[in-house]
C-alpha cells in the first residue's frame, strides 16, 4: 500500500501504478499495487479497459533513457529481419484461412512481432522455449526451420511434428523451441521442469515460457511461479498480456491488474515494459537471461502490448473499443520499427527493402513448398503413440 | 433454430422460471455471450449477477459453481472445451460428485456443467470425448444429446435436476444441427434412450455426434439390404439398459459407436453388459467402434481418428455375414 | 523491495520482514516482501524453518495494544469454552486411535484451539464455514454438533453425515459447517461458490474458509482469491499457518513465506495474526468479517501458529526441531489462555473449573453414546450417490 | 522384504544406474523419504538435487516432472495418492500422453509417476482405484503390481521405459506385502501377465490388490470342487491379452476382478474383448466383479465398498454352476 500510496501523491487524479526500481542488490523489482478494484457492479459492464494500454506502459524505457539505443545496428537489423518474417508468415496464414484454403484453428500474433524477436535475439539455439497456441512468433524467433512449420499447419509428412501435431502445437526441438500446449498455462510448469533439467545439467542454458495475460489467472501459472523461484530456475515467465483473455478485458478478470507486481508474492524478479518497443524488449529480456545464466534465478516479464487482432484467426473482433484499437494500431511494431530504423539510419532503406523482399521470397516459397508435399501416410496413424508402435495394434 | 439457439433457449426459460439459476463460465456474458454465443443476451436480459464471465480458472469456475450450488443456486458452469475437463477434474469428480454421499444426503449438488467436445482442426488437445471418466464416476449424471430439440430438452431436465450433471455439446453440432425446436419450456427425462430409426438385423447403440454417423450408416445399409435399428441413448448415466437390450432382444446383433478412444470406453461396458444380460440370445459378439487409440492426428493431415459411416456398415455386413 | 529494504536497515541482521499499516482507506494491507531466498542448494537440508515462529509473529497486536483486551468478559468466557471443547475431543480421538479403538485416519487441532474459536466467536449459524480434513476445530467453533460430530467419527447411522462421509469429511449443514475436504486447496473454490450465493442472496452472511499454510501453494488457492476479490465476495480466507505442510516446513516449499503479503497481488485486504493469541485472533477475524458483511469484499488472514502434534494421528513427529516446538509448547493455547484469565481475573477459578468439568462430562457422554449408535444399515450403501437411489441399482 | 523396501531398492538402484533419473514429489527428502518411506535415504545418498522435495502442487509437480523428462531426464514423479491425478490430470493426459505424439516422435516423454491407492478408513477422497481413466488415454502406460517382488522389477522397468507410465501403489500393501525380493538391479517386462495359480474351469482376470482377493478365493473353491486360474495382469497397457485369451480359451469361463470401480471400468474392456475373441469358446457370459456404484463409504461404517473373496466364489459357483 506503502507505494501506490505515494503514487497516487504523486499522480493524483491517475489511476494508482507501480513504482519501479532497482533495489539494493541490483535487481529490479515492482513492488506491489493493492489498489482495490471499483466494486462489483452487477450490471451489464461496458467492455472498456480499466487502464488504456498507453497508461500501463508508461513507466517503461522513456524515450530519454540513454539504454533506449543500447543495441548494435547489426542486432536491429536481426530484430527487425526476425519481426518482419514473424508479420510475413502471419498474414499469410490469416489470408489462408480466411480464404478457406487451410481448414486450421491459428491464432495471430500482429502486436507481438517485436516481443517475439526481442526474446529470440537474447538466446542462443541450445535455450529453450515453451509457447502456446498463439505461437507462431516465438517459433520463427526462435529460430525454427520455415519450410518446417509451414508443412506443418499445412499437415505434411515433412512438417515439424509429420503434420499430426498441427498449427496449435507447433515445435521444432533441433532449435529448442520446445512444444506449444493448446490449454491456458499448462506449458508453464513444463518450462519448469526445463528448468530443473539446465539446473542439474549445471548448464548454463536458460528456458523461456510465453503465455497470455489470461493465463495469469489459472493454478498452473501461480504453482509454476512459486517453485520456480523456490529452486531458483533458469526460466523466465515472460507474459505476452494483450490485456484480452478472448473476449474479457484484463481489468474484468484480473483483481489485480499489476501483473508484474505479482511477482512478489513468490519473491521473484519481475519488469514490465512496452511490448511495442522490440528494443525496450529485448534490453528487459537480456537483464532477465542474464540474471539466469548467472544462476541467480528466474524473473517474471510483463510485456505490454494490445490484441490488434481477433483472438483466432477467424473470429470476431466488434467488440474491442475503437478508439484503443486505433491508438494501438498506430504503434503496430513492424511498420513503426521499421519507419525508426530510417529515421535513425540504423541502415539504408535500400538493404531494408531488400530484406523485405527476401522475406516475402522465402515466404512464398515455403508455403509453395508446403502445398506439394505429402501427406503422412496411414501408416503414420499409429506411430508416435509410444515408442513400440505395434502395442497399438487392434487396438 | 441451430442447437446453439435451442441451447439458449433452454437457459432463458431456466433462468426466467427459477432465479436461482445462474451461469458461471469464461466470455459468458455480453456483448460475447460464449465462444459459442450459446449464453448471447443472457447477462443483458438477467444481469451480469447471475451470469458471471470468469478469469480463465476452471477450478474456481467449477468449485465456485458447486459453492453456489450447496449456498441454494442451480449454477450452470460452463467448461469451454471437454479437454480441460481435466483441469477442473479434481472439482468434478472429488467434489461435486461426492459430496451427496459423502454428507449422507445432507449436501446435494444440483449443478450443471456444460462442455464442448472440440475438433480434429485444434489438434489433439481440443478432440476428445472423455465420457467415460465421468461415467466411471460414481455420482454424477451423463447427457450427450444429437439434435437441436433434444439438446433444449435434455439441458432444461439437467439443470432442474437435484444431481450434478455433464452436459456434452459437441462444437460442429452446435451449428450444424438445426430443427423445429418447441418454443417455450419443455423437458425430456434424464435416463431414456431413443430409437432414431427402427430396424430389424442389427441394433446400433450410440449417443451424441455418433447418432448422425449411425443414421447414415443406416441408409446405406438399407440400400445394401440390411435393417439397422439406431438408439440414441442421450443419457449415458443413467443408462437406459430397458431400451438398449429390448432391441438387442430382437435384433440379436448389436454394434456399439461412439467417437470416443475404444479402449476402455463407454462402449466397452455397453458390450459387455449385453453379453451378459443376452448371452444366449446374440448371433454374434457385440461389435464395438470407436476412436482409434491414439491421440487426436490433427485434421489438415488427413489421418482418420472418429470411426465412420463406412466402418458401421463394414461391421453390419460382418455381423450379418 | 522498497519496504523490505527498509525493514532490513531498522533491524539489521534479522531476516527481512514485512510492515504493517493501516492504508489511507482504513484496511491493513501489508506490503510484499521480495526478499529472495538463499540460493538453492541442492545438499541435504536441515529442517529447521527459516524463521523461528516467534520472529513471524512479532507484528501482530502487541502486549500494550488497548484494543488487546477488547472483548468482553462474556466474550472471553464463550471463547474458553469452545477452546476447551475442542482440546477435550481432539484429546480423546487421539487417545482412542493411539489405542486401536478407533480405526480412522484423524488430524490433530491442538495449537489451533483459540484460532478456531476466535473464527467460532465471530459467526452467526447462517454464516458458513469450510473447512479440511483437519476440520475438528472448526466444526465444534462453528457450533456443530458435538454427537453427531462423535458419532460420524465413529461411522455411526445417527452421524452428521449417516457416518458415510467420516473424520476427514465432517460437517454439520443446519449450523453453516458445510463441508471438509480431503484434498489440499480444494475447499476453497467452493468458499468463494458459497460467498457468490450470499451476495446474490443480498445477505450479509458470510463465509469463512480454513486451509494451512501449505494450501497456498496449491493452483486452487491462486484461483479463488483472484475470483474473490474481483467480485468482491464476502469470504475470509483463513490460513492456518502452523509452519508445516506434513514433513516439510514452509521455507522449503514456499519461494516467499510472507503468506499475508500474497494477498496484494490479488488486491486483498489481509493481516497476520498471532493466532497462539485467542483475542489478537478474534479483533482481527472481527475486522474482517465486519467487512465482508459490509460488501467491501474478501480478506486473507494468516493465523500464525506452530503445530503441537504430528501431521495426522499416528505420525512419526521427530523430525520437528526439539527447541522450536519446545518453545512452541509454551504457547500452548489452551493452558496459557486458562492461566491468562485467571491471572486478569475474568471469572472466578471456580467457574473455569466448572466449564472444565462440564465440558468433561459432555465429551465423555458423546462418546458412550456414539459408541452404542448403530451402524448404517447395508441399505444406506447406495443411498446418496444420486436424490433417486433406483438409478444405482444393479451398478 | 515390504513392498516399500522394494520401491525404495527400485528407485536406489535405477538412480545410481543413471544419473539422469531423479525424483519429484511432496515430502520426498530426508529426513521424511516420502510419507510411506518409499524414498527413504535417497536424498541423503544422491543429494536434494536429485531427490526434489516440493510444494503442494501437483500440477507443478507433474509438468516439471514432464519438462524435466522433455530436458532428457528420467523422472519420477509422486502423486500421494491416486485420488490427486485428479488435481494433476491436464499435465498427465493432455501432456505427458501426447507430447510424443503431437510432435510426430520429436518429444518422447520418459517420465514415471507413482501413485498410490488409499484405503476406505480415509473416506471417499483417498480410496479410488482411477486405473480405468489411464487406460482410456492412449499414450499412456499403467502398472500395478500386487507383490513386493514385482514392485520392484516393474518400477525398474518404468523408468527404463521411454514412454510415460503410471505406477500405482497401494498403501495397505506397501506395508502388508512382504517377500523375497532378488537383491541387485532387476526388471520385470511391462505387457507380461502371470499366472499366479493355475486352474481349470474359471480363469480369473486381476491386478494389484485384487490379486489377493482372488487367491484366497482359489483356496475356498479349491475346497468346494472348483479350480480358478488366477491371473495377474500387472500392466494394463499394454495388456497381456495373449495369456488373458489362452486361459480362457481353456477354462472357457471367466471373472475379471478389480478395485476400481466396476461400471465403466477396466473390466469392461476385458470382459468385452474376451467376447469379441472367444465367443464360440465361452460356456456362460464373462463375470464382473469391481467396487459398487458408490463414493467409498468411511470404513468404520462397516458398509462394504471393495469385491471380496466370497463374491468371486459365488461367481465361480454360478459360472459353474
Ligand atoms: C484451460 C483453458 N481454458 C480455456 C481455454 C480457451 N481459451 C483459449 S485462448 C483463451 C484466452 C487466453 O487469453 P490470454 O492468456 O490472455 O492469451 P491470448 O490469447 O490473449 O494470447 C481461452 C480462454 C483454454 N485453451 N484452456
Ligand atoms: C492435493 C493434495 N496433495 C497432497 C495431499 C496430502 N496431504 C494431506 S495434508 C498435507 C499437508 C498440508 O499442509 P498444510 O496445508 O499446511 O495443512 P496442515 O496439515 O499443516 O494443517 C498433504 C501434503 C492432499 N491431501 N491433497
Ligand atoms: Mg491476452
Ligand atoms: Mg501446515
Amino acid at each position: 500500500m506503502v507505494a501506490s500510496a505515494r503514487a497516487r501523491e504523486r499522480y493524483p487524479g491517475r489511476p494508482a501504478r507501480t513504482s519501479r526500481q532497482r533495489g539494493a542488490d541490483g535487481h529490479r523489482t515492482i513492488d506491489c499495487d493493492t489498489t482495490t478494484l471499483e466494486s462489483y457492479e452487477p450490471t451489464v459492464r461496458a467492455y472498456a479497459p480499466q487502464h488504456s494500454w498507453e497508461q500501463m506502459v508508461t513507466n517503461t524505457l522513456s524515450e530519454t533513457d540513454p539504454t533506449r539505443n543500447a543495441l548494435s545496428p547489426a542486432d536491429m537489423l536481426r530484430l527487425y529481419r526476425s519481426m518482419r518474417l514473424i508479420a510475413a508468415v502471419d498474414q499469410r496464414i490469416n489470408q489462408e484461412v480466411r480464404a478457406g484454403t487451410l481448414n486450421a484453428a491459428t491464432y495471430p500474433v500482429r502486436g507481438l512481432e517485436g516481443s517475439c524477436a526481442a526474446v529470440g535475439l537474447n538466446l542462443r539455439p541450445v535455450d529453450q522455449l515453451v509457447s502456446t497456441y498463439r505461437n507462431l512468433g516465438d517459433a520463427l524467433a526462435k529460430g525454427s526451420s520455415l519450410d518446417a512449420l509451414v508443412a506443418e499447419i499445412y499437415g505434411r509428412l515433412t512438417g515439424a511434428s509429420k503434420g499430426k501435431g498441427g498449427a496449435m502445437h507447433l515445435q521444432d526441438q533441433s532449435v529448442g523451441f520446445v512444444t506449444s500446449t493448446g490449454i491456458v498455462g499448462s506449458g508453464i510448469p513444463i518450462a519448469v521442469g526445463l528448468g530443473v533439467a539446465a539446473q542439474l545439467d549445471g548448464s548454463d542454458r536458460v528456458v523461456v515460457t510465453t503465455f497470455g495475460d489470461g493465463a495469469t489467472s489459472i493454478g498452473a501459472f501461480h504453482e509454476s511461479m512459486n517453485l520456480a523461484s523456490l529452486w531458483r530456475l533458469p526460466v523466465i515467465f515472460v507474459c505476452q498480456n494483450n490485456q484480452w483473455g478472448e473476449h474479457t478485458p484484463i481489468a474484468e478478470y484480473a483483481a489485480s491488474t499489476d501483473l508484474a507486481g505479482r511477482a512478489a508474492a513468490y519473491a521473484m524478479a519481475s519488469a514490465r515494459v512496452d511490448g511495442f518497443d522490440p528494443i525496450a524488449t529485448a534490453l528487459e529480456v537480456r537483464v532477465a537471461v542474464e540474471r539466469a545464466r548467472r544462476g541467480e534465478g528466474p524473473t517474471f516479464l510483463e510485456v505490454v502490448t494490445y490484441r490488434l487482432t481477433g483472438h483466432s484467426g477467424v473470429s470476431d473482433y466488434s467488440y474491442v473499443p475503437k478508439d484503443a484499437l486505433a491508438r494501438a494500431l498506430e504503434r503496430d511494431p513492424v511498420p513503426t520499427f521499421r519507419r525508426r530504423m530510417v529515421e535513425q539510419g540504423v541502415a539504408p532503406v535500400a538493404e531494408i527493402e531488400e530484406i523485405d523482399s527476401q522475406i516475402a521470397a522465402e515466404v512464398d516459397a515455403a508455403f509453395s513448398k508446403a502445398l506439394e508435399e505429402p501427406f503422412p501416410p496411414p501408416s503414420e496413424r499409429f506411430t508416435d503413440v509410444f515408442a513400440d508402435e505395434r502395442l497399438v495394434q487392434g487396438l | 433454430m441451430t442447437m446453439a439457439a435451442a441451447l439458449n433457449s433452454a437457459l432463458d426459460h431456466a433462468m426466467e422460471l427459477d432465479d436461482k439459476v445462474i451461469i458461471i463460465g469464461e466470455d459468458v456474458a455480453d456483448p460475447a455471450g460464449g465462444v459459442l454465443k450459446v449464453t448471447k443476451g443472457l447477462s443483458t436480459k438477467y444481469g451480469t449477477g447471475r451470469v458471471r464471465a470468469t478469469p480463465i480458472a476452471e477450478q474456481a469456475i467449477v468449485g465456485a459453481a458447486i459453492g453456489a450450488a450447496l449456498g441454494g443456486y442451480r449454477p450452470v458452469a460452463e467448461v469451454m472445451y471437454m479437454d480441460f475437463t481435466a483441469v477442473a477434474l479434481d472439482q468434478i469428480v472429488n467434489h461435486a460428485a461426492k459430496l451427496r454421499y459423502m454428507s449422507g444426503g445432507a449436501s446435494p449438488v444440483p449443478l450443471t456443467i456444460r462442455t464442448c467436445i472440440g475438433m480434429q482442426r485444434f489438434g489433439a488437445q481440443h478432440a476428445q470425448s472423455l465420457e467415460a471418466w465421468f461415467m466411471h464416476t460414481p455420482g454424477i449424471k451423463v447427457v450427450m444429446p444429437s439434435t437441436a430439440t433434444e439438446a433444449k430438452g435434455l439441458l432444461a431436465s439437467c439443470i432442474a435436476d437435484d444431481d450434478p450433471c455433464l452436459f456434452v455439446e459437441n462444437f460442429a453440432m452446435v451449428f450444424s444441427q438445426k430443427g423445429d425446436v418447441p418454443v417455450g419450456e419443455f423437458r425430456i427425462p434424464l435416463g431414456e434412450a431413443a430409437v432414431k430409426r427402427a430396424g430389424s438385423d442389427v441394433s446400433v447403440i450410440t449417443y451424441g455426434a455418433a447418432v448422425h454417423t449411425a443414421l447414415e450408416a443406416a441408409e446405406q445399409a438399407a440400400a445394401a439390404g440390411i435393417s439397422l435399428e439406431v438408439i440414441d441413448l442421450r443419457t449415458l448415466m443413467p443408462l437406459d439398459w430397458d431400451t438398449v437390450l429390448q432391441s438387442v432382444s430382437l435384433t440379436r446383433r448389436a454394434i456399439v459407436l461412439h467417437d470416443a478412444t475404444m479402449f476402455c470406453g463407454p462402449g466397452a461396458e455397453i458390450a459387455a453388459r449385453i453379453h451378459e444380460e443376452l448371452f444366449e440370445e446374440l448371433l454374434a459378439p457385440v461389435k464395438r467402434l470407436g476412436a482409434a487409440y491414439t491421440p487426436a492426428p490433427y485434421a489438415p493431415s488427413g489421418l482418420p481418428f472418429l470411426p465412420t459411416a463406412a466402418d458401421v456398415l463394414a461391421g453390419a455386413k460382418q455381423l450379418t455375414g
